[in-house]
């Protein structure tokens, strides 16, 4: 079983990288986009086939570990067949 | 001002509530006092809107206006001849010849790091690195004095990693080299770390840049980063105790931005060498509030803004975010009239913000529109003028222990107490932090981290077919236990320590900047910490002609009432003329070492307060070492003789745990060995006697260790001068440091704890 | 010796390159700036270290898409030399000038630490024409991504055709501020060239070893070689 | 309309990042979890409404500059109402 937890900044946290990677795509020519954020995923596999519990434990290590929750929000996906 | 205007209520809901009057009750959430707020109605003789009470609280804060400390600040000498610029800007100005000064300043971080480490100190940098540039300073070097809490903490090691991540990341990234520092590990910073950064930059003497607003209608321009809602009312933050619930506080963190910084280092330097600038200040803490608030006030002027102009980054933000939004990377300037079109083709170069938001007026009010509405009208001599000034009660409280040496229970040998030294991250060695930052950028650094006891960077295009430049050196020092123990003392002591590390690396000590950290100033014992500090600070500064020309100060670094050792961190500033010269802490096969300031009678070794005896006791416990100033100075000025006349190729002063483990880091490099001569009254005493156990480890001042290919001559000298000294031994290939009928001591084995302890703690 | 530094906004290595240069040869070197697309054709360009445009999405994407970088190409298919350091390096991965990717260190730290270097590459190549093969110099490192990787296949062509430049050694005067293989690149690779030997991408940063007080001397030796060579 | 781009490292391209949370997870006890990789997110607002041109003009954008495909995969989801 997997689990995709998708992190993103909090509302109003600046975000650099978001923002030279609009600028370098506007001058590429790329002018439709108003907004850039930039987020990280990170996948994790487990043995364990509980969605329930991988979706815990998972909760769990985001809380202690993957994600800042200073400035970060997150989302976990849970997929049952890879 | 009050606008019941229902247009400005449909444009925007947010904006008409700051407009709103304010009461007591706003006042007491912004960290405003009850008297303080009353005194605000009566100075400015009206009810002020939030937006104004906002602006109040911010510059009322500790963190602008220094309330509990300024009383004290103003004792401290600021002047000497090479003094161009002292405290009051955004940072110290000093005299270094050739038509150059130097610019310099520490600043503290503490509050935001521990919330967010990375980018509480990521943030601490820029913000340090632009106090320096805003005063049209190349920026040449960074600086970092770092407190955590015990080592052996999980929150710790999180804390240490994600700190020297941040620093890390900003400095690296702009391209400043990162060439020393200090830190320490103590529990009473567990639930307050300290973040204190310092830069030093270089500019010519003739064009260094100030804040001051001048002439009534000059166009205030907003340069760099956008606008956002980061870190709203920091400034209040960093002044308040830290309490459990401060974890809601958070989304107010700030992002730093090291390569918008850059470009703002870049398009502010390329103004600068215009003539367009007439003033210029960054915007830090309270963000647009006290820059335009001090370029007012000091140009006795006034400022009207218009914030719509006010470039943003996010939509509807009121004139009370703007004004108080902690954004980084962002600059108000006063331009001559007409430069407007030339200044901001430089800033469309790099690709940053450029606006003119307003003028300067000769009104003495500081005036703000917003939605086309007056958002703010207040006078600007009671923001900074008025700014509470407290004289706070204190009681200065000594350790005056002194710890009766028969007393001790020896319960260790030489060789374990020295595993013990090197096993404690204060002593060993901080490796894993500097490696992460990059000392060598901009090609000019001489000596950095672990090479000597201060940094050496060259001063750029100064070399000439007689020599390789001249440099500048650079150290930071506090032993907080010191100043527990005895505030005043322990003041003296950290200057003196820095003296002696610039002296140490062949430089002459100049001028200082310090950051002074301490607990609740409410409370009468952290009152007298700090006041103690000062006065010795004061004292030894002005003994050694080291001015204090910048610093900082950081108050209410307590969680749940326990308050941090007290850490008045000085941060020193020397030259060096040839940078050839330059002297490190490794010594050679065949070197004589030499301990100056201590004679062969003297065996009897300071061990009260000293890392022996917490070993000893685990605990520390006693009187710090007292200082003799006229004895620091005897010792730094022949340090520097003996250096001109290239009689000594290395040198160390000792402080922390004493002469044993100094002579070690002298011989860690090369792993050379030494047979230690001892005095004679020690020569028959066993090796768990206490007076050779205080000899070894004593941490008495005003000494330092020296390195010499030609001992006869250094004699010489040395009673030419009437100095004090005893010859340690001559330094061998055999790798084990030998005590005769004591010990022998294994380098190699000493030298992988040294190295190894913090990395093994950190992976 | 015509010379020219590319400059981007967060470059931060530039001024180090162009005082080694200066140290070389009379002629400072051009400065081009990223927005430039014209200047006149040159001997050897050199595209410094930093962090072009914060390194932000992949260090040198965003300025490996700026409009210098369709000259630099023209500059390499007249024949005309090139050397990426460190930041420089990742730029001309990014531009597909130079195979394979820069990626995090493996200890996730950054590195600041010297590292001795042995010369490789059997193809000739101006860059090391100069030394011995097996020859080495000590040379630092100082970034976040310079691990090189790259699939099996590809590091079999480098090696193969002897376009592997510098390897990470232990070295004779190996010792504790001198770092073997820093950033976990596969085969300790350090630096890699071009198939005609033009082109040369290294983490290390000669520019810093050019001054017997700090880093040595050995990135000016390298670097005189280097001009000399491109000269002829 | 937004597009959110998921990258994410090809089979066989060396996961340092994904590797050393691994190895923190585990000390922290987390111990069911055998794989760990390390993705990143961009997300990009167009003012355009018309699905089919987003996700052109997305996909454009991956492969002159988002993505560098010699180590990267990714896929593109579009989201009509944000
Ligand atoms: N946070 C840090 N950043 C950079 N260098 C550091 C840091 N902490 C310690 N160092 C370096 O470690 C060495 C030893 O520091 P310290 O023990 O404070 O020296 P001293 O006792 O001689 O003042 C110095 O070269 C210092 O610059
Ligand atoms: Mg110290």
């Amino acid at each position: 079983m997997r689990a995709i937890v998708n992190i993103s900044l909090k509302q109003g946290v600046l975000d650099p990288q978001g923002q030279a990677i609009q600028n370098s795509l506007s001058n590429l020519g790329f002018n439709n986009c108003n907004n850039v954020r930039t987020g990280k995923q990170i996948i994790l596999d487990f043995q364990d086939n509980d969605e329930e519990q991988v979706f815990k434990e998972t909760e769990k290590m985001c809380e202690t570990l993957l994600v800042n929750t200073v400035i970060e929000n997150y989302d976990i996906e849970i997929i049952k067949e890879i | 001002m009050t606008v019941s205007n229902n247009k400005l209520y449909e444009d925007n809901k947010f904006e008409y509530m700051v407009q709103q009057e304010s009461n007591l009750e706003s006042a007491l959430e912004m960290g405003l006092t009850k008297e303080e707020y009353n005194l605000i109605c009566t100075k400015i003789k009206k009810i002020p809107n939030k937006t104004e009470l906002g602006i109040f609280s911010a510059m009322f804060s500790e963190h602008c206006s220094y309330k509990s400390s300024k009383k004290w600040l103003k004792t401290m000498p600021t002047e000497a001849s090479h003094v161009i610029q002292g405290p009051g800007e955004n940072a110290g100005v000093i005299d270094i010849g050739d038509g150059l000064a130097a610019i310099f300043k520490i600043e503290s971080h503490n509050h935001p790091s521990f919330i967010e480490p990375y980018q509480g100190s990521a943030t601490g940098v820029g913000g340090i690195l632009r106090d320096v540039f805003t005063m049209g300073a190349r920026p040449i070097a960074l600086l970092n004095a770092l407190r955590f809490g015990s080592a052996s903490k999980p929150l710790t090691k999180h804390l240490l990693s994600g700190v020297v991540k941040g620093i890390g990341g900003y400095g690296n990234c702009i391209g400043i080299p990162t060439v020393g520092g200090e830190t320490n590990f103590d529990k009473s910073y567990d639930g307050n770390i300290l973040v204190n950064a310092m830069a030093v930059g270089l500019a010519d003497k003739d064009k260094i840049f100030y804040s001051a607003a001048t002439g009534a209608n000059n166009p205030v321009i907003y340069v760099g980063a956008k606008t956002g809602r980061d870190g709203i009312h920091g400034a209040t933050m960093a002044s308040a105790e830290f309490t459990d619930s401060s974890s809601e506080k958070r989304p107010t963190v700030q992002v730093g931005d090291p390569f918008t910084g850059k470009l703002l280092l870049e398009a502010c330097l390329e103004l600068m060498n215009t003539d367009a600038v007439l003033s210029i200040q960054d915007m830090g803490a309270a963000g647009l509030t006290s820059s335009s608030v001090e370029m007012a006030s000091k140009g006795s002027l006034g400022m009207f803004l218009d914030l719509d102009l006010v470039p943003t980054r996010e939509e509807q933000m009121t004139s009370y975010e703007i004004m108080l939004s902690e954004s980084q990377e962002r600059m108000l300037m006063i331009l001559k009239p007409g430069s407007e079109n030339k200044a901001k083709l430089i800033f469309d170069k790099w690709d940053l913000d450029f606006a003119v938001i307003g003028k300067v007026t000769d009104t003495g009010r500081l005036v703000l529109n917003k939605n086309g509405f007056e958002a703010c009208n207040i006078p600007i001599n009671p923001l900074v003028e008025d700014a509470p000034e407290y004289d706070r009660p204190y009681e200065i409280i000594n350790n005056k222990k002194i710890i009766d040496l028969n007393k001790i229970v020896i319960n260790k040998t030489i060789n374990e107490i020295l595993v013990k030294v090197f096993k404690n991250p204060n002593m060993a060695s901080k490796k894993w932090i500097w490696e992460q930052y990059d000392c060598s950028v901009m090609g000019d650094t001489i000596l950095s981290s672990g090479q000597s006891d201060a940094a050496i960077v060259k001063i750029h295009g100064t070399e000439n077919h007689n020599s390789l430049g001249k440099g500048l050196a650079m150290t930071t020092d506090c032993t907080p236990r010191y100043v527990k123990a005895n505030p005043f003392e322990g003041g003296m002591q950290a200057v003196c320590e820095a003296a002696r590390n610039i002296a140490a690396s062949g430089a002459k000590p100049l001028a200082i900047t310090n950051n002074l950290n301490f607990g609740n100033p409410e409370k009468k014992h952290i009152m007298g910490e700090i006041v103690g500090a000062i006065k010795g600070i004061s004292k030894a500064a002005s003994y050694l002609n080291t001015p204090i020309v910048s610093g900082n100060v950081s108050l209410y670094n307590e969680t749940n009432g326990n308050g941090i050792l007290p850490t008045p961190v000085i941060g020193m500033v020397g030259i060096i003329n040839k940078v050839e010269n330059c002297l490190g802490v490794n010594s050679e096969e065949g070197n004589t070492l030499l301990v100056l300031g201590q004679s062969e009678e003297f065996v009897e070794g300071w061990i009260s307060s000293s890392i022996y005896q917490e070993i000893i006791n685990n605990e520390f416990d006693g009187a710090p070492p007292p200082i003799n100033l006229e004895n620091e100075k005897e010792i730094i000025d022949i340090i520097l003789k003996l250096n001109e006349e290239k009689l000594i190729t290395a040198a160390h002063d000792i402080s922390d745990g004493g002469l044993l483990p100094t002579i070690c880091e002298m011989l860690f490099k090369n792993n050379l060995g030494i047979d230690l001569n001892l005095p004679d009254l020690l020569s028959k005493k066993d090796s768990k006697d206490i007076l050779l156990h205080s000899w070894c480890f004593g941490e008495d001042q005003g000494r330092v260790i020296v390195a010499t290919k030609n001992l006869n001559k250094v004699k010489l000298l040395l009673k030419k001068y009437n100095i004090k000294f005893f010859i340690l031994g001559e330094v061998n290939s055999s790798s084990n440091l030998n005590i005769k009928n004591v010990t022998t001591i294994s380098i190699n084995d000493i030298k992988n704890l040294y190295e190894n302890t913090l990395t093994s703690i950190m992976c | 010796m015509r010379s020219g530094v590319a400059i981007f906004p967060g470059s931060n290595c530039d001024r180090d390159i162009v005082v080694a240069i200066k140290k070389i040869t009379p002629k400072a070197p051009l400065k081009l700036w990223h927005k430039d697309t014209e200047f006149p054709n040159l001997d050897l360009i050199v595209i410094p270290g930093g962090f072009s445009f914060g390194d932000y999405l992949r260090c040198g994407a965003l300025a490996a898409r700026s409009p210098i970088i369709r000259n630099i190409k023209n500059h390499v298919s007249r024949g005309g030399s090139l050397l990426g350091i460190c930041n420089g390096f990742q730029i001309l991965i990014e531009t597909g000038i130079l195979p394979g990717s820069l990626i995090r260190n493996k200890n996730l730290l950054f590195t600041c630490k010297e590292t001795i270097l042995e010369i490789q590459n059997t193809i000739k190549s101006p860059f090391t024409e100069g030394f011995q093969i097996g020859e080495q110099i000590k040379i630092p490192v100082a970034h976040n991504e310079g691990n090189y990787f790259a699939p099996k296949p590809l590091l079999d062509e480098l090696n193969n055709e002897g376009r592997i430049a510098f390897k990470y050694v232990k070295g004779s005067d190996f010792d504790n501020k001198v770092a073997y293989n820093p950033n976990g690149s596969s085969n300790d690779i350090a630096g890699i060239l071009s198939p005609n030997g033009k082109v040369l991408g290294m983490m290390p940063h000669p520019e810093r070893a050019i001054n017997s007080l700090h880093g040595g001397t050995d990135g000016l030796r390298f670097l005189t070689k280097c001009i000399e060579h491109i000269v002829g």
